[in-house]
């Protein structure tokens, strides 16, 4: 369905490049699922929009493909491009209060989406308020303005402007953030039940591992523009082979182990425009050895269809051990 | 987006800041020193002077008021350049003209001296105007203007003596010693008269009439377009002015331009001829049966322009109805003639108030003939008749009021039962505030007659276009500076002898109106109106040395900067 | 940032570098007093004297020397741009700063007289005011100073409405600082940039304001500023004849008002990172 | 009901700037010196005595607070007043010069509006490329001429030079049509317009199109200009979508800069010599003709303010989030 090989994007920024993400390879099969995982600006919503081909003008993928149903997304022409976009792919962003346009009410965007695909505006009224439906929404909303909307309803207008087309795929970029907990549910139940009803394929981008646990067969956890580990999420979430992942799970409340004392990573993700030399998460990984900062650990498949880039994956079960204590990470800022 | 915000936002940070502070000095520092120096500096030089020099004292810098107008700025660019040869600084204050006015006039505030120019109305054709009004010391009140407080009792009964003298001979005599005392006492530079010089399409008309103090153009002598005879078949003739008329009611307006416009539709009761003598117009004749006792008669025939007769009874309702009304405009008339008799048909004696020997001229050529039927009709809930907008002017004169739309046209149709009967059929005249345009308009051909005061350079331009052709006319209005008799060293006459030896009126005139003129010989009458001007008189000589001379004979002397020092007391 | 945008910039300040130069030695640079008549050998006036050896840019109406005149005219520039700039950089700044921050009635006054200003027609009133105060170049500052304030209050309010509610200005009011304090050395630092660029655009506007009220005949008569040169090539008819005398002060001010508009994008370049 | 409430409040405090704007006017024209009888005493046209009684007939000897209170008491009652130079009601000077006033001014300020926005769009929308640098210093540059200075190079050129264009005024005294399109109803007219309006353009267009520029720019960056992108709206689409969002401080603008063209339409007026309000009022000035000038001063802030009071309110149509 959807994948990207070996993908690295370079922001040309004022300072020098900026390279935000380096060799990324992910799979997204046919209704398959896949969680993108990461703290804030490890580039998941870049790689997002390299998914879709929607880069900003002062960002380049400088290495590899992106490819939707095999085509190569980089030598499509752009008109053939937009033709794809929506009605094979679709895109619910981080924030609905700022994607939707908020000068028109509901019912002009879906026009204006459908008749940028050759679909009438009776034809598309119609489908906006079946999808209204399927949402959950009163399709009486529809001409109402996104101000005038409640997070949750704005979300879910979104996602059903998303189902327009019946996409084969569907890029949701932190879909429930800035969303209170009840609706938080809602929409993930929503997703869900796209995905196992509608076989839609999905791609979610989150910092939080609880609602990709939930949401996502399989997933790939990022760091400074790298992937340091993927694998099948159950796998990869309950027994973590890399630092990172283990740190970063520490870092979420766990409903299975509630009495485990929440931590948080200290220092800060590396600059982008001067990375480290070794490792990118060695300075705040709480094992880093020399080696780690000197190296560049290669992403390494593992026997399970697992991936992890770390020098000491062998030790994991070790490391996994002294990582259950709180203090290691707040010891190693 | 998301990976570019935290590219190097410290960094960045870092870097404006440190613009920002080198922004932040410049800007503080770097503005505000300098402002204020400049500020200091212009506040300093505006710092005027203009205090009156005592005995034995350095000429303090002389105030001089002058209109902010190009030629203006440029003659005293000149002088306080030539003055300087005598050891005077000039301090020069430009205003406009009504802040002149209501300084100068109303309020009394002449600085040592002041300039001004004087139009060449048809009324100041008349002696009187330029002595009377300028120089009688009756004229020194607020409001007069003999603003520089010029009073000589010598020439006081010389001017009130021509003023009732009806025999012209005498009157001559009179007029001519009068500017004797004017150009001894010196209470005035009078520089030159500045030529008239319009412009028309030769290809298109002809029978241009040149006339003393009108030129061609203007509309200050009806005279001046009754001959004018169109060369194709388009028979009326455009005309640029830069003014445009206020009003359409005759009783309202002094202004030149505005009343004698429309005296080409109320025919005024006797003009002026080329020559610049007095003709019945209106009239078929008048009779000076003594000097406060004037018989007029009116042409026979004679319609207004709806058709209806004029009669002796419209005469007289004309001389009742300014008498009752006053109207602030025609002042002089309600000041001159006390009634009005009808003695026949279209006969009316007129009783004056006294002898005024500029009566024929400025009285009845300043009064036009109204019809009865239409203001004796004028709404009686105006404050006065001269309120009334009279959008529909009916008089009895050579053109026709057609239609008037405000600063764009004023159309006039010939009157054919006019005892004249004007050539053309009609005349537009388009109002043109810049003269660029008005000769622009000349020469593409959108107008055929320029009607404003050209400038020699421009009249050269025009006139090697072969279809122009450019006409120079003479005229009595003048250019002057006036002195403040009242205060030191202005109230010297020696100093003002002094400085008509240093001012050079030909060079003057050359310069700034690039010599088109007549240079004045010191008198407030031009040498071109002969009947009046004193051939005696000639101009005074330029020289610096007899300036020098004329001051170091009254006592004068000049400190070791050259400065002028006023005499020991 | 384009090699290109930071040539237009540096082509601004060099330019107005020279124009401040060429100020400062104008009695120097200028082959002629600019206010003296000048004659042939013959002892005629040279009117009208197009482009010539002895006169680069050819002589006026009245045979003045139009490229002294022009050299003399960036004093004018300089005077009535740098004056009306920091006159309305003055006001404006305080009644922004003061009205922003105080707020209520304070606020609603300020910005009525504000909105009275903008209601007032620029070019009229400052016809009025020369009308009432008098022809002068000074008056003609004070006219142009008089009303432009208007939009740097405005916009330096709107900053300071959200500069009053950050942390550190409350910080300084917790601490017990002064309004006075609070007001010029809190906030006045962080309006400074903006309060500049505005700074900067006045100085052309003010330019071209006193060229406009000069070119409509009330400017003052003994400066000669571009705007009176302007002035009297119209008035005298000269404008299609002489064009040695009205493009040369036309395109200078021009220049000089891109030069300044150029210097000022480059600086708000500077100042405001959202438009690099 | 929110909206008519703040509707009322925004009107009442332009009703009261007006009046303020009234009172600031009257004050400023009696500190003036003279009045229009001086003008015709100092050319010697009406003796001192005859102005004295011109000045009672027309009020001008009562004291200025008594002058005040009839200017204002007739205001109420929508009477402007007499001109004193022209001794007629005051609307019917001011009336027809605003509407010729109008006509050049119309076409100015929707022209340089539409072709700002259109322009601006597209130069905020090829932000950073070398012909979008190069767009926005040439759009510059006409904002950097002095307006009358256009004129008068257009003058020369397409009216001395070309003759393609009359020099100046509205309508042509006596125009005969030669052809049909010259039979057109506002065939001369029009051809009179093409000139100012195209000097008014020139430097009226800069300030919209740069507004524009920026908050193009700035739309550019928002979300939903990317997710319009992923919904594979043309580009043509997204461009409209664009500059409807950034239209706004334009709108904003465009009351001020109604204002800016009264100010500057004086000169327009002068050097096409079109007989408009600007020229009557400077006119008006010089003559001491205060009824008239504050009239005309009146009017033109009167139509600032209240456009500024539709734009406020036609905000909230244009941007629905702030429609409550």
């Amino acid at each position: 369905m959807l994948a990207l090989d070996d993908v690295s994007i370079i922001y040309a920024a004022r300072s020098g490049p900026v390279q935000a993400v380096s060799g990324v390879t992910l799979h997204l099969p046919v209704g398959g699922s896949l969680g993108l995982v990461g703290e804030s600006g490890c580039g998941k919503s870049t790689l997002a929009l390299a998914a879709l081909s929607l880069l900003p003008p002062e960002a380049r993928l400088s290495s590899g493909a992106v490819r939707l149903e095999g085509q190569d997304l980089a030598t499509l022409p752009e008109a053939k491009l937009r033709r794809l976009r929506w009605t094979r792919m679709a895109y619910v962003p981080q924030s609905a209060q700022n994607a939707l346009v908020p000068v028109h009410s509901l019912r002009r965007q879906f026009r204006d989406t459908a008749a940028a695909h050759g679909m009438r505006s009776a034809a598309a009224d119609e489908r906006a308020a079946a999808l209204f439906q399927r949402v959950e929404l009163d399709p009486a909303i529809l001409d109402r303005f996104p101000h005038e909307l409640s997070g949750g309803m704005r979300q879910r207008a979104m996602i059903a402007l998303a189902l327009l087309f019946g996409p084969s795929l569907l890029v949701a970029d932190e879909p429930t953030t800035g969303l209170d907990v009840i609706v938080q549910r809602q929409v993930i139940d929503l997703l869900r039940d796209l995905r196992t009803e509608d076989g839609l394929a999905l791609l979610f981008i989150s910092h939080d591992i609880g609602v990709v646990a939930e949401l996502c067969s399989h997933v790939a956890v990022l760091y400074a523009g790298k992937v340091m580990e993927s694998g099948a999420t159950d796998r990869v979430f309950s027994l973590p082979n890399h630092p990172y992942t283990m740190g970063l799970q520490r870092a979420f409340p766990d409903i299975r182990h509630p009495e485990r004392s929440i931590v948080s990573i200290a220092g800060h993700p590396p600059r982008l425009s001067a990375p480290p030399q070794g490792c990118p998460f060695a300075p705040r990984c709480p094992f880093a050895q020399p080696l780690c900062h000197n190296t560049v650990p290669s992403l390494v498949a593992g026997p399970d269809g697992r991936a992890v880039a770390c020098h000491f994956a062998a030790d994991a079960e070790a490391l996994r051990d002294r990582a259950r204590d709180p203090a290691l990470w707040d010891a190693a800022a | 987006m998301g990976s570019n915000s935290d590219v190097s936002p410290a960094e960045g940070r870092r870097l404006r800041a440190r613009r920002r502070e080198v922004l932040r000095f410049l800007g503080g520092f770097g503005l505000t020193v300098p402002t204020a120096a400049l500020v200091s500096a212009i506040d300093g030089a505006l710092k005027s002077a203009s205090a009156q020099a005592a005995a034995g004292q350095p000429v303090p810098r002389l105030g001089v008021y002058l209109p902010n107008w190009p030629d203006q700025v440029e003659l005293w660019r000149q002088l306080s350049r030539e003055w300087q040869a005598i050891g005077i600084e000039l301090d020069l204050q430009q205003g406009t003209l009504d802040t002149f006015v209501s300084q100068i006039v109303a309020e009394q505030k002449l600085p040592h001296m002041g300039s001004m120019s004087w139009g060449g109305a048809p009324d100041r054709l008349d002696p009187d105007y330029f002595l009377s009004e300028m120089f009688h010391s009756r004229r020194t009140a607020r409001g007069g203007l003999n603003f520089g407080f010029y009073r000589n009792e010598a020439f006081d009964k010389l001017a009130d003596a021509q003023r009732s003298e009806m025999d012209p001979a005498k009157r001559q005599q009179l007029v001519r010693e009068a500017q004797t005392h004017i150009v001894e006492d010196s209470p005035s530079i009078v520089l030159f008269h500045r030529d008239i010089i319009h412009a028309y399409n030769k290809r298109r008309f002809s029978g241009m009439k040149p006339i003393l103090g009108n030129g061609i153009g203007f509309p200050y002598m009806p005279l001046s377009y009754m001959d004018i005879t169109p060369l194709t078949p388009r028979k009326f003739i455009r005309l640029t002015s830069i003014y445009d008329i206020a009003s359409l009611n005759p009783f309202l307006t002094p202004e030149i331009y505005n009343s004698t416009t429309l005296r080409l539709i109320y025919a005024t009761f006797t003009t002026r001829d080329e020559k610049a003598d007095v003709m019945p117009w209106a009239l078929e004749r008048w009779n000076i049966v003594n000097p406060t006792t004037v018989d007029i008669t009116l042409r026979g025939n004679t319609k207004f322009h709806d058709g209806r007769p004029a009669t002796a009874e419209d005469v007289k309702f004309t001389f009742d109805f300014i008498n009752r009304h006053r109207f602030p405009a025609l002042s002089r008339i309600y000041e001159t003639v006390e009634s009005a008799e009808i003695t026949g048909d279209l006969t009316v004696r007129l009783k004056l108030r006294m002898p005024s020997a500029p009566f024929t001229a400025n009285v009845l050529g300043y009064a036009f003939l109204a019809p009865k039927h239409i203001w004796e009709r004028v709404p009686s809930n105006l404050a006065t008749p001269a309120d009334w907008p009279n959008d529909k002017p009916v008089g009895s004169g050579p053109w026709k009021f057609v239609e008037w739309r405000k600063a764009e046209y004023l159309q006039f149709a010939a009157n054919p039962d006019f005892f004249m009967k004007p050539k053309l059929d009609g005349m537009v005249v388009l109002p043109v505030p810049q003269m660029e345009s008005m000769v622009g308009m000349l020469e593409r051909g959108d107008s055929d007659m320029l009607a404003w005061n050209l400038d020699m350079t421009l009249g050269a331009r025009i006139s090697r276009n072969p279809e122009l052709e450019v006409v120079r006319t003479p005229t009595h209005g003048q250019h002057e500076v006036r002195l403040n008799l009242g205060m030191a060293p202005t109230n010297n006459k020696a100093f003002r002898r002094a400085l008509q030896h240093v001012t050079d009126r030909k060079k003057l005139l050359d310069i700034i109106f690039s010599g088109a003129g007549v240079v004045s010989n010191g008198a407030p009458i031009t040498p071109a109106l002969d009947n009046w001007a004193n051939p005696a008189i000639s101009a005074p000589e330029v020289s610096v040395d007899r300036a020098r001379a004329v001051l170091r004979d009254a006592g004068f002397t000049w400190n070791p900067q050259g400065r002028l020092v006023m005499p020991a007391a | 940032m384009s090699p290109f945008a930071s040539w237009s910039g540096g082509f601004g300040a060099i330019f107005l570098s020279l124009v401040v130069l060429i100020a400062v030695l104008a009695p120097w640079l200028s082959p002629y007093d600019p206010l003296v008549n000048n004659f042939d050998a013959a002892g005629q006036l040279r009117r009208l004297a197009p482009p010539s050896a002895a006169h680069l840019l050819g002589t006026t109406y009245y045979g003045l020397d139009v490229l002294s005149q022009l050299i003399h005219g960036t004093r004018i520039v300089l005077i009535v741009g740098i004056t009306c700039a920091v006159l309305i950089a003055l006001i404006g700044t305080n009644i922004g700063l003061i009205a922003g921050y105080y707020g209520g009635r304070v606020d609603t006054v300020l910005m009525r007289a504000t909105d009275l200003a903008f209601g007032v027609p620029f070019i009229p009133f400052a016809v009025v005011l020369v009308a009432l105060l008098g022809p002068s170049l000074w008056n003609t500052i004070i006219a142009i100073s008089f009303l432009m304030w208007r939009s740097t209050a405005r916009v330096i309010r709107s900053q300071v409405l959200s500069l009053r509610e950050r942390g550190f200005v409350k910080a300084a009011r917790i601490a017990g600082a002064s309004d006075m304090r609070i007001l010029y050395v809190h906030i006045f630092p962080n309006v400074l940039p903006m309060a500049l660029l505005y700074v900067s655009f006045d100085i052309a506007w003010a330019v071209l304001a006193e060229a406009s009220i000069s070119f409509l005949g009330f400017g003052d008569p003994h400066q000669t500023s571009w705007g009176q040169m302007l002035y009297l090539a119209y008035v005298s008819g000269s404008i299609r004849q002489a064009w040695w005398w009205t493009v040369p002060p036309g395109a200078a001010l021009s220049l000089f008002v891109i030069a300044v508009f150029l210097v000022g994008r480059e600086y708000e370049r500077l100042a405001n990172p959202r438009l690099r | 009901m929110a909206f008519w409430l703040y509707a009322a409040r925004r009107a009442a405090h332009t009703a009261v700037t007006l009046v303020l704007l009234l009172v600031f006017m009257y004050v400023l024209f009696r500190l003036v010196p003279g009045d229009p009888t001086t003008i015709m005493l100092g050319t010697g046209e009406l003796p001192f005595e005859a102005q004295q009684r011109l000045r009672e007939l027309w009020g001008l000897d009562r004291p200025q607070w008594q002058q005040f209170v009839t200017y204002a008491g007739n205001l109420l009652t929508g009477d402007l007043g007499m001109s004193f130079y022209f001794r007629r009601p005051v609307i019917e000077i001011v009336w027809p010069m605003l509407l010729n006033t109008l006509v050049l001014m119309t076409p100015v300020v929707v022209i340089s509006i539409v072709l700002g926005v259109v322009i601006g769009t597209w130069l905020g929308w090829r932000r950073g490329e070398r012909i979008e640098e190069i767009g926005a210093i040439l759009a510059l540059i006409p904002r950097a001429l002095p307006v009358f200075w256009i004129g008068i190079v257009l003058l020369a050129l397409f009216a001395y030079e070309l003759r393609w264009f009359p020099i100046g005024g509205m309508r042509q005294a006596f125009f005969f049509p030669e052809t049909w399109y010259q039979e057109l109803p506002f065939f001369d007219v029009a051809r009179h317009l093409v000139l100012p309006v195209a000097a008014g353009v020139l430097t009226s267009m800069a300030d919209p199109l740069m507004i524009q520029r920026t908050a193009l720019i700035e739309v550019k960056h928002e979300d939903f200009m990317t997710h319009a992108r992923a919904r594979g709206l043309t580009e043509r689409a997204q461009r409209r979508l664009a500059r409807r969002t950034a239209f706004l401080p334009v709108l904003t603008y465009s009351a001020i800069m109604v204002g800016f063209a009264f100010g500057g339409q004086v000169l327009l007026e002068v050097v096409f010599n079109w007989p408009g309000i600007g020229r009557l009022m400077v006119n008006s000035v010089s003559q001491r003709d205060y009824p008239v000038a504050q009239a005309t001063f009146f009017l033109m802030a009167a139509a600032v303010v209240t456009l500024n009071l539709l734009v406020d309110l036609a905000y909230g149509w244009l941007d629905p989030r702030i429609r409550q």
